[in-house]
């Protein structure tokens, strides 16, 4: 399926890019300020809150396809109940035959995921005989990916360097030694020798890893909080 | 759209009506710059783009200049500029063209033409922009998969040097709310007193003793902060170093010790109950 | 969710910054030595080095179930490469057939859900056509859109990339800051080091991110802008 058709389905007409339908799109457009706010406008947030539920009712051929879809977005086991609510006007009967068909093919088809009834609800999981994969994986994936602290003690450490754990305490406020642990695992940041003080404590700095996942060239292509001082008006 | 754009720039309003005016104002915010003005106006008068009679088009962006300055709306710099390009246009074209020498490349190239590449060249993006709008409307519609549980285990974002900066500029200013804070703070207890001993104790080899007196905010702070090291000296917890006669003194985390923080209630309460 | 909503989620209590916290903190540091830590030692950078990689290969009727589990557990688009890393000693013809036999699965069986190609990965996500059903059971809004002089710039800097503000600006003929700094926090642009001219200023590009939201392979598959020309008319 082609962009334009899938577009066709969610909004028929729309997929037409020619240049008058640039101007119909613009109606939807509230472009009257640069830095107009993206999100909704308080009467538009009420409108929200008020705002009936969305009524649709499933077809019988989208059973099967709408429930995978909703336990696959679901963040938490999906109780049956709910599932047949948000589909509509169905008897629950029929969607338990198409839970149940939906669950057969999962198994029959010796998917990689299984669709298994837990705490109260049903859930879309990976198969268990699969771990030794997915832990792969993970330990696999670029070291740019980090926690929040990680990441706030990489950022003192880049702008700040050479710098010591105490002088990174009194900036971030809180303790960063598992933090800078981590750094050092994931070889963004190296030892760059003592501070001459008191106790002699390491400094740290960035790492050639750091410029590699960072996409920079040098430490000079940091970005200063010049840079973005014009962009903050 | 365009109906109403034409509508804002035809009928200038005569009348102080305040409605109306507020209706033109969010017409006439339409547009997004110069050149997008431009571009309206061109197509407005269906206007050969690579022909544009400089003259009609420079009074009718005035026009529409003063049009915005009489409904107070602020006439952005940018458009100030285009209005001194378009002047300067306009008398290029009133002047005689220069004799052209023989053998000579003809130096008379049109005024115009750059302006006219620049509005070519900017309604591609203006075109693009509309493509981009679209297809971000499809991707809207997918939806990936709901948080699962190694998400919490590892939960580790990919970043980007914007999220270095942007997250340094929160620290920064974080520190400079939590300074604030301190003056408000409730008054420290002896266990916080002995753990924020034992912190510092814990990152740096040995602690300047008057430095952290320093730190007491209060008198009863720096009692506590006295009997703090009291404690540890008497739990052989710190050795206390003093270098030279009189010099300065400094706690020393003994070397076997793995210093515990942890200060039960009933100990607490004694020390407060000692004051 | 605020930062300190996440940080409670990623380690609990670290972002309160009570006295008590700071017990719970302790007990992480090795603080045996008398030097605080900092860092690894060169036995342990060794054995960081050599951290022998989980080995497992898949056999050949496992590829298309781990491929699966993978991109279910996949937090972004999966790299070919990376999935091939992550099973093992396989070759990358068989891995690029269970691939296609999985993504042709989907399709015949009609799922809910598709495998895609995007921004240089392969990504499991429901089908658009049921987006309906997910919003009324998410409770969600349609995202709110870019605004017009957002998707502008941002369509400049897709085809100048890298372009600074001053470039920009030239083509749009106005001042783009505060798009920009849209697009920046919207992760659709990121700087992309500093054009070596008076004040080296930042230069940017288009992100992962932005691939991902308007639904491309790479940026070769983004129509040439000489195409706009005809619409533009």
């Amino acid at each position: 399926m082609n962009d334009d058709e899938i577009k066709d389905q969610i909004e028929p007409g729309v997929a037409d890019e020619s240049a008058t339908e640039v101007e119909v799109e613009w109606v939807d457009f509230d472009s009257s300020d640069d830095d107009q706010p993206e999100g909704l406008s308080a009467e538009e947030e009420e409108e929200l809150a008020s705002d009936p539920e969305i009524v649709v009712t499933a077809t019988r051929a989208e059973l099967q396809p709408v429930i995978e879809a909703l336990l696959f977005v679901a963040e938490e086991p999906l109780p049956f109940k709910q599932i047949c609510k948000v589909l509509g006007d169905v008897p629950e009967d029929d969607v338990r035959a198409a839970m149940d068909e939906l669950v057969a093919g999962y198994e029959e088809r010796e998917s990689g995921l299984e669709i298994r009834e837990i705490a109260g609800g049903w859930r879309i999981s990976t198969r268990p005989q699969h771990h030794e994969f997915i832990r792969k994986y993970l330990k696999s994936r670029p070291s740019a990916r980090l926690s929040l602290p990680a990441l706030e003690t990489l950022a003192v450490i880049a702008y700040k360097q050479p710098i010591t754990v105490p002088e990174i305490l009194e900036i971030r406020g809180v303790t960063s030694s598992s933090a800078i642990k981590t750094l050092l695992e994931k070889r963004l940041i190296v030892t760059r020798g003592r501070k001459e003080t008191v106790g002699r404590p390491m400094m740290y700095g960035t790492s050639k890893e750091f410029l590699i996942q960072f996409g920079l060239k040098d430490l000079s292509e940091l970005p200063s909080i010049e840079d973005f001082e014009d962009l903050a008006q | 759209m365009t109906e109403n754009r034409t509508t804002a720039v035809d009928e200038l309003p005569e009348r102080e009506d305040e409605a109306k005016r507020d209706n033109y104002r969010v017409k006439l915010e339409v547009f997004e710059g110069p050149l997008d003005l431009l571009l309206f106006l061109i197509k407005k008068d269906e206007i050969d783009i690579y022909d544009i009679p400089i003259a009609h088009i420079t009074e009718q962006y005035l026009e529409y200049l003063n049009l915005m300055e009489q409904l107070d709306i602020s006439v952005a710099g940018d458009f100030l500029v285009m209005a001194a390009t378009l002047i300067y246009i306009k008398s290029k074209m009133l002047l005689p063209p220069e004799p052209k020498l023989e053998g000579e490349e003809d130096l008379n190239e049109d005024p115009r033409a750059e302006l006219v590449e620049r509005l070519l060249e900017y309604q591609k993006f203006k075109a693009a922009a509309s493509m981009f709008y679209s297809r971000a409307e499809i991707e809207a519609a997918t939806y990936t998969r709901g948080a699962i549980e190694t998400d919490t285990s590892n939960p580790e974002v990919s970043a980007t040097v914007f999220d270095l900066l942007r997250v340094f500029r929160e620290i920064l200013k974080r520190a400079e709310s939590a300074v604030e804070m301190e003056i408000h703070r409730d008054e420290i207890t002896m266990a916080e007193k002995l753990a924020q001993i034992n912190q510092m104790l814990s990152e740096r080899f040995e602690i300047n003793v008057r430095e952290l007196f320093e730190l007491a905010h209060s008198k009863r702070e720096l009692i506590l902060t006295f009997l703090a090291f009291l404690e540890l000296v008497k739990e052989t917890k710190i050795t206390l170093v003093q270098r030279e006669l009189f010099g300065e003194i400094y706690a020393r985390r003994r070397q076997e010790s793995i210093v515990q923080p942890v200060v039960d209630e009933t100990e607490n309460d004694q020390v407060t109950n000692d004051e």
